[in-house]
């Protein structure tokens, strides 16, 4: 059970995700970003509830929609708006475009590249880096309905059940891929249930509840943990906007938009909030003005931030040492 | 991912006049329509391109309602099953044109394309009349996943032809001629020059020969060899030079492979110094067979050393002073090409 | 239903099978072979059986222990020792070795190649251009347990299933991929019943049966026909030798090949038919007259044939015309 | 498929004398079981590589027993899966070391490879020491399949490093390096030399530099440049020319990425006549980058064309007489290097 507290933070971090999110699509529109984005509006309580399960000692692999899940595990949202904006200081150093690139091994987090779904693959491969040198420590990664769809997919958790890994996948099925609906991608939309097939734990979850996907993350990373092997948890959700910061999204019927927007992950939690006597008006209305103040000041300092010197191009293709 | 670019919107060309001007991207739209409705074995298969839709860059807008799902394929997230799915109904007679949604994710379906479809007619007759159109290079800050030149693995690879059109009348009868080939041909278009670049385009459906370089700009002091959005900063670089007095000749190889060897050596014996530009990495690129063909076939006409400007040995960075240092431009070749010049 | 001479015609496809690689491997044994090859002992019942389940106008992909349905299908036995010793009349012409590179269009038979498993999505293809000229035709394939774990196998069968193509694909699951057993590839080694999460019939059958896998191809290829949809049939066997001619499968439990040997396709389907009265010792035997005669001279004429001719080794890389 | 060849027995070298020879293959067995003993860090994975089977080519015989199943990895049929689970223990600083079957199955694993792990580092300095080891080349009767030298796909890729050694205490000491390395190394092994080659093989667990090209013969009328298996043939070759009066230098490239490009210019600009020479096909291969960087930066050296002899732009055919008209070897490499003298 969590207490107030881990409520509070769990709130926190989907609002700061959210505040962030909203910012970078307003920035973009007022034509002060850098090539394209994505948002992750409606994911919140996916990353967020995701990556709240962890210890510090866990390795995450988010996917493009997952920034959720950087920032509670501690990157600071004025490296991600560097990142994004092609600054020195952003986490690739100018290096890698939006959300791709983020690696960072310091927060235990491994970088995304487009090519889906290869952080599947390498997630499995920290996993079984614990299993070797008998750490008791997760990998976690995402991936989308998408992805789920690319071979990869089919070998990593394949692989990762004969070996029994320390691994979690989280799908985020969120009905799209980019313009194809599920049912172009897939004749049985059930992804948890392909879970069997491999021999493996498999796991549907609401993925607008940040509470539930934290709950089924955490049971399946300490399961893990405990040698009890990988799980893929489904969460359903929907892609609020569109595929990324250029797409209008006209082939998603409005309607289901405004359904699923009734459902939205953080007002619904909000509201909770308060239903539950957890918090007040007064309380999460500081956290709001918190997050607005941390979000202003990233944007801020990213955007005052150099761009990188082009003598430094050819440094860092090698690890050296 | 498919990150935005400002190259993403289509905007209604209008067709039909025999000496109109369309940008690349609508030309190579033309040479799609026009061919479907001649020919009723083409179709088009690949990640987001059916319905109102019509693919990352609207390439195939509108195509659906015209041709209809069986022609149009949306398929689901598998590069390397789709191509070879496409091999498979090409086996069989029929012409897929296969968009990968970027270049850069060509590396998924490698596989399949390098073993499967490249090799099947020489072990066995297999012809695969496919074409993958890959949308490809950068300078537009869309990062290391959305920029890539793939062209010279292809170009290593027995059994392919590459194709890279430079201007919207190539890039409509280069695709023309690609999907009425027997082979497997990959089509690299340029999304720098998706909407920037307009130039009369032919209305008829007139394929254009595969491996036949052109000779874009005449010159007696040196030659040029590029493709791509490099013949455009090619072209600008020779004119700054023109008004220095250097007369820049320049060949667009528009065919990678089979390369168009007699064109190259042609113009190599003609001026008897060769820069050759690409975007793609340098490092063991198509640049570097040019050159070494140069080299090896044209050395008695040599009078300066070739030379070859192209990507960095980095992937493509993302912040536009890294880009640029990264990518050759027309400033870059107008140095080299002036070096070469008075050598 | 079958004839009784439908199951003299199997008997005869198997035993010409069996010939064909006994005769095969005592050449590789005696130094008359040229690289490398494959032995098909005991997944006779299974070429046979699905290739005798098409008709001519139905395209097959077979796999590198599929030489039943090469034969079956008309490709000749001395065509393919021709491409077993790479002489200029073997079915690629020198070009390519043992089993791969055996397609003939004219036959319907598509080249294999040895990146498994390409002829899943290759076959599939042909099945879509079935849809797409609207012909009842149906392309069938075959892979194995190991190549069960290759992302194309996910790829392939969700896309078959998402487009409902005339498509059917076998797996002959013999328990080893190369010295690989079953239980270090996969955790659930029940591979009939991944089909469920595709949405795709699954069903399995005994692949020492002929008539067991005839029945089954048939019914698949009959639904898949009528747009039923596709099928994924797997084929239990046993890899009697080695994984290719030089291994000698020190790996395999004897006991393992003992049991098995008992079931031995050919052998158990010649005491079935001496059994049911279907035939005679005499009729039986002059069959086996037959097919070592055939075997025999398609061997005399492939040693016979000349190598290719080194000055046409640049030709037929590209399809002219 | 895994078809056999001679080349797949063991025949169990013995070790432990320090002037002893050994086998190509006995001395890649040597290094990784010296380094497995050395570093705890250090895994084996790939297919059928465990238990006493010990890899299709039984490089990995006894390893199991020596090191446990925990390091010594069979792995399924999955070669882009496996390869990215190599890269996400390189990145938690282990050190696996992969086995392809076959070179000819990297291109399966091929997107994994150049896009995740060989850009890790520039993107987000992200660590991805592994090593895939590359059984590589033909003459041996394999097809299409079994034959392949993929390196200059590799040797294209930022972010890569290619290696590629000719002899015993090459192929000992260049996988130590590569396994010590931090970035993702490509290691082509040569298939025929696995068992027909013997050199002495110091027992020592030494790594030699990568990047560093050697002089095999030293020479003063030409130079032949060229790595793997084709060494051999260019040294008969080059002995051959000795008796005629001849002197060729014979530069062994060792390593492919990085080029050894001070090394590679300095035997050009000393004799003035190269000669390039692989396995892998001719066209854009790594030697095309070998003769354009000696056209661009020995230009005014050279007395003679560069010239490259490799594989026709086919697939590698199966039958010995179309094999042996695709391939280099010493007879060939002597008509052409004899012309180049003569020029
Ligand atoms: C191998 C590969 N092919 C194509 C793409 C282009 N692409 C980027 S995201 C995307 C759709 C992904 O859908 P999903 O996995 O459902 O994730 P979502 O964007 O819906 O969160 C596509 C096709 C890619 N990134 N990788
Ligand atoms: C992509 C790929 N990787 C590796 C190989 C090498 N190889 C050839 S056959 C084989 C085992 C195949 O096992 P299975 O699919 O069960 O077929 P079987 O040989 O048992 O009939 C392997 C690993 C290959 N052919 N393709
Ligand atoms: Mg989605
Ligand atoms: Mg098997």
């Amino acid at each position: 059970m969590l207490t107030n507290e881990q409520r509070l933070t769990l709130y926190y971090w989907m609002l700061l995700t959210r505040s962030f999110d909203e910012t970078m699509v307003a920035m973009w529109k007022q034509g002060r970003g850098l090539g394209g984005t994505f948002s992750q509006r409606g994911h919140e309580a996916i990353s967020v509830g995701a990556a709240y399960a962890l210890e510090p000692g866990d390795v995450i692999a988010p996917m493009h929609r997952d920034l959720g899940a950087y920032l509670l595990r501690g990157m600071t949202a004025e490296r991600i708006f560097g990142n994004l904006l092609g600054r020195s200081g952003g986490v690739s150093a100018g290096r890698d475009a939006n959300l791709h690139g983020m690696g960072d091994l310091g927060l235990q987090i491994i970088g995304f590249i487009s090519h889906l779904p290869h952080s599947m693959a390498v997630s499995l491969g920290a996993a079984m880096s614990f299993v070797y040198r008998s750490e008791a420590r997760v990998a976690l990664t995402f991936t989308g309905d998408g992805a789920s769809s690319a071979g990869l997919f089919h070998e990593t958790l394949n692989m990762a059940a004969v070996w029994n890994a320390p691994w979690v996948v989280i799908v985020e099925n969120n009905l799209y891929a980019y313009s194809t609906p599920l049912e172009q991608q897939m004749k049985v939309p059930a992804i948890a249930e392909r879970a069997a097939s491999y021999g493996m734990a498999g796991v549907s979850v609401d993925g607008n509840e940040v509470e539930a996907v934290y709950a089924v993350t955490s049971a399946a990373v300490e399961r893990a943990r405990c040698g009890g092997g990988p799980t893929l948890i489904e969460a359903r959700t929907m892609r609020m906007l569109g595929h990324a910061i250029h797409d209008g999204a006209e082939y998603v019927p409005r309607s289901l938009l405004e359904s699923w927007e009734k459902r939205d992950p953080v007002m619904t939690y909000r509201a909770r909030l308060l239903e539950a006597g957890v918090s007040d008006e007064a309380v999460l209305s500081e956290i709001a003005e918190r997050v607005a103040a941390e979000v202003a000041e990233a944007v801020a300092r990213a955007e005052a931030d150099l761009l990188p010197d082009p003598a430094t191009v050819e440094a860092g293709v090698y690890a050296e040492g | 991912m498919g990150t935005g670019s400002n190259f993403g919107f289509a905007d209604g060309e209008q067709t039909g006049d025999s000496t109109r001007e369309l940008t690349y991207i609508a030309a190579i739209s033309e040479a799609l329509r026009e061919e479907m409705r001649r020919d009723p074995n083409v179709l088009l298969m690949g990640e987001d391109i059916a319905g109102d839709f019509g693919g990352a860059f609207k390439v195939t807008k509108g195509f659906e309602a015209e041709f209809g799902a069986r022609r149009v394929i949306n398929t689901p997230l598998a590069e390397l099953g789709f191509v070879g799915a496409a091999t498979g109904m090409a086996l069989m007679g029929l012409r897929p044109v296969v968009e990968m949604q970027f270049a850069d994710f060509i590396s998924s379906a490698f596989d399949s394309i390098v073993q499967f479809a490249a090799t099947a007619h020489y072990r066995w007759k297999g012809a695969v009349p496919w074409v993958i159109r890959a949308p490809s290079d950068g300078g537009i800050r869309s990062g290391p996943f959305h920029s890539q030149n793939p062209e010279a693995w292809f170009v290593h690879t027995p059994g392919l032809k590459v194709v890279a059109p430079a201007t919207p009348a190539d890039a409509k009868g280069l695709l023309l001629a690609a999907i009425r080939d027997d082979n497997p041909v990959i089509y690299f278009e340029s999304k720098p020059l998706y909407r920037s670049l307009k130039g009369p385009v032919p209305s008829g459906a007139e394929a254009l020969p595969l491996g036949e370089a052109a000779v874009v700009r005449p010159g007696r002091d040196l030659s040029m060899v590029t493709y791509g959005a490099m013949l455009h900063q090619a072209l600008a670089a020779a004119r700054r030079l023109a008004d220095e007095g250097i007369d820049s000749e320049v060949l667009d190889l528009r065919t990678l492979k089979p390369l168009d060897r007699p064109a190259i050596l042609a113009t190599a014996r003609k001026t008897g110094k060769v820069l050759v530009v690409h975007a793609a990495n340098r490092l063991a690129g198509v640049g570097a067979e040019v050159a070494a063909l140069v080299a090896e076939e044209a050395f008695e006409w040599l009078d300066a050393p070739v030379q070859r400007l192209g990507g960095l040995d980095v992937p493509v960075p993302f912040s536009p002073p890294l880009e640029d240092a990264y990518r050759p431009n027309a400033e870059k070749i107008y140095g080299a090409a002036r070096r070469l010049a008075l050598y």
